[in-house]
């Protein structure tokens, strides 16, 4: 069953600057008790997308087209207070920056029942006893809920910021990168409780992150975002294994991993794209080594490129030729050189 | 807590002691009779010489300075040149007149500023906030003696709603404190002097809160409030106002300095018995043991309302430990 | 590229500094958006030529006293044709005392200012770049000039010292450099963390070079900031002074003149007496705050584009 | 690769004392953080040396030692045969041109006051270069090394111009504009975004290769490190756990600690099952640190022997030293 269904979802900031478009066209759709990973460069778009679900987006920013169809109806369309009605009771939010989503002025209990008690007739007390409940579930002690933010640890306070979204067991639970600003074993111990807590209790995850390595073990599905729009979505285990799109052909490259045996790393030359500017072509069209006039002309869309696997690429057809020569250091520094050429004849 | 404030009160001790040394010294190096500010010198040659004597004002400047010391720990500052009585005395019958006007101003000042400031940061960007804003900077720039000659003005002499001087009908006589403070004569004398004072006051927890506010509603933990769905209501009192309050404590805490200084002039526009007109006027009649021991007794009032900012900081931050 | 091109090219980066981010384009910027700082700028221009003009402009002597056809003293007359601001109770114009206040307070606001940011800037620097014993003693230094009643400690001054604007001056500067010297040494300690003080340390900068070229221009917008309010402050405290009756007796300044008029109990009467020399301080320091509106706003971008 | 070593710390300590309020004052005994605690090391004239660790290993703090960020409580270092003993200041100028660093952050590390131009061409004024040319073609050089190319569109230029990548390049080019010796790189790619990382890393090992120089490269990422370093010093608590070549350490790790960190690193590979240890994750504080072994309270394999061990380094396997009373065949156990 469908969840979450986006739908060419466009969202747009306005800046003194003029109008950045964060989302352009976005679309992907969500199964109960699915967990999907949405990865790609700051400023992609992902954080965005996230906050659009919530409709949390910031004074300035807007949705100007498109969809969110959550269990049959669309968010886009619902008054305030229908919204409020739904956060955290329908979809909960576990955000970026978990050291600073506490409130330093009020207990974490106080906290956890705070947000009960806005959604439910539950008393004081039973929901009292419900913040203890989750608390347990992730793993720290009832004693804790007197707790004021600055007496635990990072680690703690992650906990607690995840157990008040289990609170009230939503259906879709919003992780924006929850771990990184934790250590490398914190992180871990958390990573699993999050993958075990959500296949326990079926609800679905979208999980936020830019470490690609993450999504690869607790996401069924990665999305690969870049300039505001999808490049490639598929199953974790078909995507680590084939990525097809050139820019997922160049992250692959570009990522140290702790087992690989001295390969000589490769990054992506250029910067993303500046969306102030009104984009036609492929968004991926600076910095792509296998770009043609077609890819500066016309932004291609996702398309079926295997089972469970979309890309947005005029090319896909091309893909074994593209991982081949994807590979050799040469194919990224040509595109190097060309952006070096166009920044002199620029100037 | 015990420990905090017990360490408080000793700072604030040590702060005493050191501005009214300060006192001390600067009468010393003033031009001419050095002797002036401690014997009158009007007086009898003969009475003068005992009183010198008296006050050690031939002996070294050490000697001087430990009876003022001593003179200062049993709150003596000596007898007032004007009304020949002991300052001490004169002191004690204007203090409740400035501390009630204070506090009366502070509260009317306190409450509109710290409601308005959240209002105005709540209606970023509007042409409301752009009026509020205006309207608190005309009160920020507006002298508190000339919006005083102004309000006497229009709302005594001109309306005659309120009375326009002192704080008490003249022929009134009262003796206790409550014959004197709890009236709705006093009430009424007080009503004028009390907004002027809050008007000038109004605008620094007025434009701390706003500011104040606008950080904390682009903090992490206020998103999180709305993710959790809660009332805006709710986010906006219980989790931003909460925490925007602190910064206004702190500053309320520095103002109250220049709070106090803001009320001598009033005082003395609105002719209040308080502290603050008496010194201006023992300054004017050369009265210095009573200038002196008014100053005194103003800098120790500033201080220990410092101590109490302080004090309510911490009740209201967890994150301080008082230990 | 050739050796010619090159050096015409290294002069231009010895000599140009433009900046984009800087603080002047920034503040002319905010100054187009927001119409109230720009009325505060006229406002102020206007107050500014006043102020250096008063001899010019004002039409009669200060003290001079003015009859009536009849050889009676001009004395209370509401404002009139030859008299914009009316009179006073022994026939002075007013028109013309508050023009020539306009220079006293410019001068009290404008030196004591000065004052009170060098000394509060370079304290702030100092002790917050220094850290440890040396910002601990200035910061305690700090907090007893924060104890002393502003006003009061000014009578008391007054009763010491002859009453000059000089004294004034003085007096402010005395008592207002600590608000300057907290504010920049809480800035200069958010600075000072930044990586690019430890970078320059790495590279081997003296600590005064540091002070100067790394921290002093990143606090620049906060001192002018501060300076503004300074000045509205100096303004303030000159005719709060002058208003008990503690001014300069050589100078008219709007303080006085208020002095004046509430002593012969006039205030309850001549409006055109009390009001004029008030709505010139209003009116001052509103265009002055207003400015800093625009200002605050290149001090905190937080505030900036929302 | 020349052996002789360029850098030996011996026993170096950075202790901080606490100050907890005004009871302190009375009570004699005084209490510090021990961010550092008698750690000693070498790093070899052209090696790059990683230094790894969770926040509050005191990693950073070692990295800023080296540099003289920060003095030492106690402790000598010894830069290319000259002894710098705790509290100091000798030679201070010459040391400075020969020692550089480069930050985390790279939106905080270049002054948003100056242009590119001026910001390598401050360690080069401070230095007292004077010739303009002079200064203008080492700048120029130093750009280009950092691979900003075209270095003149980059000049004129101010840092919020340009992207993160870009800014990291400049604090590179600024730390090697006085061709120092030895640079410490402080998470200089933990900031950024992975595309760009590894070009940041690359240009680091090239800096090695065009210029000799030897590196410290402090970081938490144990991916990064085994990709651009030679040796590893894994630290824990302020001490130095294990300590030997990188391929070694991270394919055979010898102390307990480093197996468990090893094992919470996510791998890209959804088919790779990770054994994992599931320790408790809550670092003791750094006031009241355990008796004995400090990983103690927290290890998988401690014993009673572990409160009463006494900090030391066995060479477990060859150059592979760690700080663990058991071996590996103990541990297996």
């Amino acid at each position: 069953m469908l969840l979450l269904e986006v739908k060419n979802l466009d969202i747009d900031y306005k800046t003194q600057e003029g109008t950045l478009k964060a989302i352009s066209d976005v679309s992907f759709t969500l199964r109960q008790g699915e967990s999907v990973g949405f990865v790609g460069e700051s400023g992609c778009g992902k954080t965005t997308l996230a906050k659009s679900i919530m409709k949390l987006l910031p004074k300035n920013g807007s949705i100007s087209k498109g969809e969110i169809i959550f269990k049959g109806e669309d968010l886009v369309k619902k008054s305030k207070e229908e919204i409020r009605r739904i956060r955290h009771l329908k979809i909960a939010m576990v955000s970026q920056s978990a050291m600073n989503s506490l409130n330093p002025v009020y207990t974490v209990g106080d906290q956890i029942i705070e947000g009960i008690l806005a959604h439910t007739n539950m008393s004081k007390k039973e929901a009292a006893k419900r913040a203890e409940e989750v608390f347990s579930i992730i793993g720290l002690e009832g004693k804790r809920l007197k707790s004021y933010p600055h007496q635990m640890s990072g680690g703690m306070k992650q906990r607690a910021i995840i157990a008040m979204a289990l609170s009230l067991n939503p259906d879709l639970i919003i992780a924006d990168e929850p771990t990184t600003a934790l250590d490398v074993v914190v992180q871990d111990r958390i990573l699993r409780e999050i993958l075990s807590i959500q296949k326990q209790m079926n609800s679905s995850m979208i999980f936020i992150t830019h470490d690609i390595s993450v999504v690869s073990e607790i996401c069924d599905t990665i999305i690969v975002m870049y300039g505001g729009k999808i490049m490639e979505k598929a199953s974790t285990k078909i995507f680590f294994k084939k990525p097809l799109h050139p820019y997922s052909l160049g992250l692959k490259n570009a990522f140290p991993s702790i087992l690989d045996i001295g390969e000589e790393l490769i990054s992506i030359p250029g910067t993303p794209p500046n969306l102030m500017k009104n984009l036609s072509g492929c968004r991926f069209v600076e910095r792509c080594p296998f770009r043609t006039t077609l890819c500066q002309s016309e932004m291609p869309v996702l398309r079926e490129a295997g089972e469970d696997h979309l890309v947005a690429c005029h090319y896909i057809d091309k893909h074994e030729a593209f991982t081949e020569a994807a590979e050799l250091r040469e194919t990224w520094e040509a595109v190097r050189s060309r952006i070096i050429q166009e920044k002199e004849e620029g100037a | 807590m015990l420990g905090f404030i017990m360490k408080r009160i000793f700072t604030m001790v040590i702060m005493i002691l050191l501005v009214s040394t300060m006192i001390f010294f600067l009468f010393r190096t003033m031009p001419g009779d050095p002797t002036a500010f401690i014997v009158d010198p009007s007086i009898p040659k003969e009475a003068r010489d005992q009183l010198l004597e008296r006050y050690g004002l031939n002996d070294s400047l050490w000697k001087q300075y430990t009876i003022f010391l001593k003179d200062l720990v049993r709150l003596d500052f000596g007898n007032s040149f004007f009304y020949g009585r002991p300052v001490t005395v004169i002191i004690k019958d204007l203090i409740p007149a400035t501390l009630i006007l204070m506090f009366t101003a502070m509260l009317f000042a306190y409450i509109i500023g710290i409601l308005g400031g959240a209002w105005m940061a709540w209606k970023r960007g509007t042409k409301l906030e752009s009026f509020g804003i205006t309207i608190s900077l005309i009160f920020r720039s507006a002298p508190s003696f000339w919006v005083g000659l102004m309000m006497i003005l229009i709302f005594a002499v001109r309306l005659k709603w309120f009375p326009g001087q002192g704080m008490r009908t003249s022929g009134y006589t009262g003796e206790t404190f409550r014959e004197i403070f709890l009236t709705l004569d006093f009430l009424k004398h007080l009503i004028l002097p009390s907004i002027v004072a809050g008007l000038y006051f109004v605008a620094t927890p007025l434009l701390i809160m706003r500011n104040s506010m606008l950080e904390v509603l682009s903090e992490d933990y206020i998103e999180m409030a709305h993710a959790k769905g809660l009332k805006e209501s709710k986010i906006l009192y219980r989790h931003a106002a909460r925490n925007a309050l602190l910064p206004v404590i702190t500053a309320g805490a520095l103002f109250i300095g220049s709070a106090m200084g803001g009320l001598v002039l009033i005082e003395y526009v609105f002719s209040w018995p308080g502290l603050g007109r008496e010194i201006q006027r023992a300054v004017v009649r050369h009265d210095y043991p009573l200038a002196q021991g008014a100053f005194i007794i103003i800098a120790s009032l500033v201080m220990f309302m410092n101590l109490v900012a302080d004090v309510l900081y911490v009740i209201l931050d967890p994150r301080i430990s008082y230990k | 590229m050739s050796k010619t091109v090159v050096s015409t090219s290294i002069k231009s980066f010895f000599t140009s500094k433009k900046n984009s981010q800087g603080f002047f384009p920034v503040f002319i910027n905010n100054l187009k958006r927001d119409k109230l700082a720009l009325i505060g700028v006229i406002l102020l221009i206007f107050f500014i030529g006043v102020g250096i003009f008063a001899d010019f402009i004002a039409p009669y002597e200060p003290r001079e006293r003015h009859y009536n056809e009849e050889g009676k003293i001009r004395r209370l007359e509401a404002p009139s044709k030859d008299h914009w601001f009316g009179t006073t109770d022994v026939g002075r114009d007013i028109f013309s005392q508050v023009v020539l206040g306009t220079k006293t307070a410019l001068t009290v606001g404008i030196l004591a200012a000065l004052l009170v940011t060098l000394v509060g800037a370079t304290v702030g620097i100092i002790a917050g770049y220094s850290g440890g014993v040396v910002d601990a003693v200035l910061m305690r230094i700090v907090d007893f000039f924060y104890a002393i009643p502003f006003i009061p400690f000014v009578i008391i001054l007054s009763a010491v010292l002859k009453p000059s604007i000089w004294n004034i001056i003085l007096a402010v500067s005395l008592l207002s450099w600590r608000t300057v010297a907290r504010l920049v040494r809480s800035q200069v300690l958010s600075i000072a963390k930044r990586p690019f003080i430890k970078a320059a340390k790495v590279a081997g900068a003296s600590h005064s070079r540091i002070m100067v070229k790394y921290i002093l221009p990143n606090v620049i917008p906060l001192i002018l900031l501060e300076m503004a309010f300074m000045v509205n402050f100096a303004i303030m405290a000159e005719a709060s002074i002058a208003f008990l009756g503690f001014g300069d007796p050589q100078k008219p300044s709007w303080g006085q003149i208020l002095h004046i008029n509430f002593v012969t109990g006039n205030s309850r009467s001549a409006w055109w007496w009390t009001a004029t020399p008030g709505l010139a301080i209003v009116l001052l320091l509103l265009s002055i705050f207003f400015i800093t509106r625009a200002l605050e706003e290149v001090v905190d971008p937080r505030l900036r584009r929302r | 690769m020349d052996t002789m070593p360029l850098i030996q710390i011996e026993n170096l300590k950075k202790y901080y004392l606490v100050n907890n309020g005004i009871k302190d004052i009375f009570s004699k005994e005084k209490k510090y953080v021990k961010a550092i605690d008698d750690i000693s090391l070498i790093i070899k004239k052209g090696e790059i040396l990683g230094l790894a660790g969770e926040s509050g290993s005191g990693k950073t703090t070692t990295g800023e030692i080296l540099v003289r960020l920060q003095e030492p409580s106690d402790g000598n270092i010894i830069f290319d045969g000259h002894v710098f003993k705790a509290n100091s200041k000798i030679e201070e100028k010459k040391f400075r041109k020969e020692v550089q660093m480069i930050f985390q952050d790279p939106y905080e590390t270049l002054n948003p006051r100056f242009n590119i131009f001026d910001t390598i061409a401050e360690p080069l004024k401070i230095h007292g270069v004077k010739n303009r040319q002079d200064i203008y073609d080492r700048v120029i050089k130093a750009l280009e090394i950092a691979e900003l190319k075209p270095a003149e569109h980059y000049i004129t230029r101010y840092p919020h111009e340009l992207s993160g990548g870009q800014r990291q390049r400049v604090a590179i080019a600024r730390g090697i504009v006085l061709e120092p010796k030895f640079l410490v790189a402080d998470e200089p790619v933990s900031m950024l975004d992975v595309s760009i990382r590894a070009d940041i890393l690359n240009l680091l090992k090239n800096l090695r290769k065009k210029m000799g120089l030897t590196m410290l490269y402090v970081s938490h990422d144990l991916s990064t490190i085994k990709y651009l370093c030679d040796r590893i010093a894994i630290m824990y608590l302020g001490k130095i756990v294990e300590i030997g070549n990188v391929k070694d350490v991270i394919d055979n790790p010898q102390h307990p600690y480093t197996k468990v960190l090893l094992s919470s690193v996510p791998v890209a590979d959804p088919d790779y099952k990770r054994q994992s240890i599931i320790i408790e994750d809550e670092v003791p504080d750094q006031i009241h640190l355990p008796e004995g072994c400090r990983f103690g309270p927290r290890c998988p394999y401690s014993t009673e022997d572990c409160k009463n061990f006494d900090h030391t380094l066995f060479e477990r396997r060859t150059d592979q030293w760690s700080a663990c009373i058991y071996n590996e065949e103990e541990l297996r156990k």
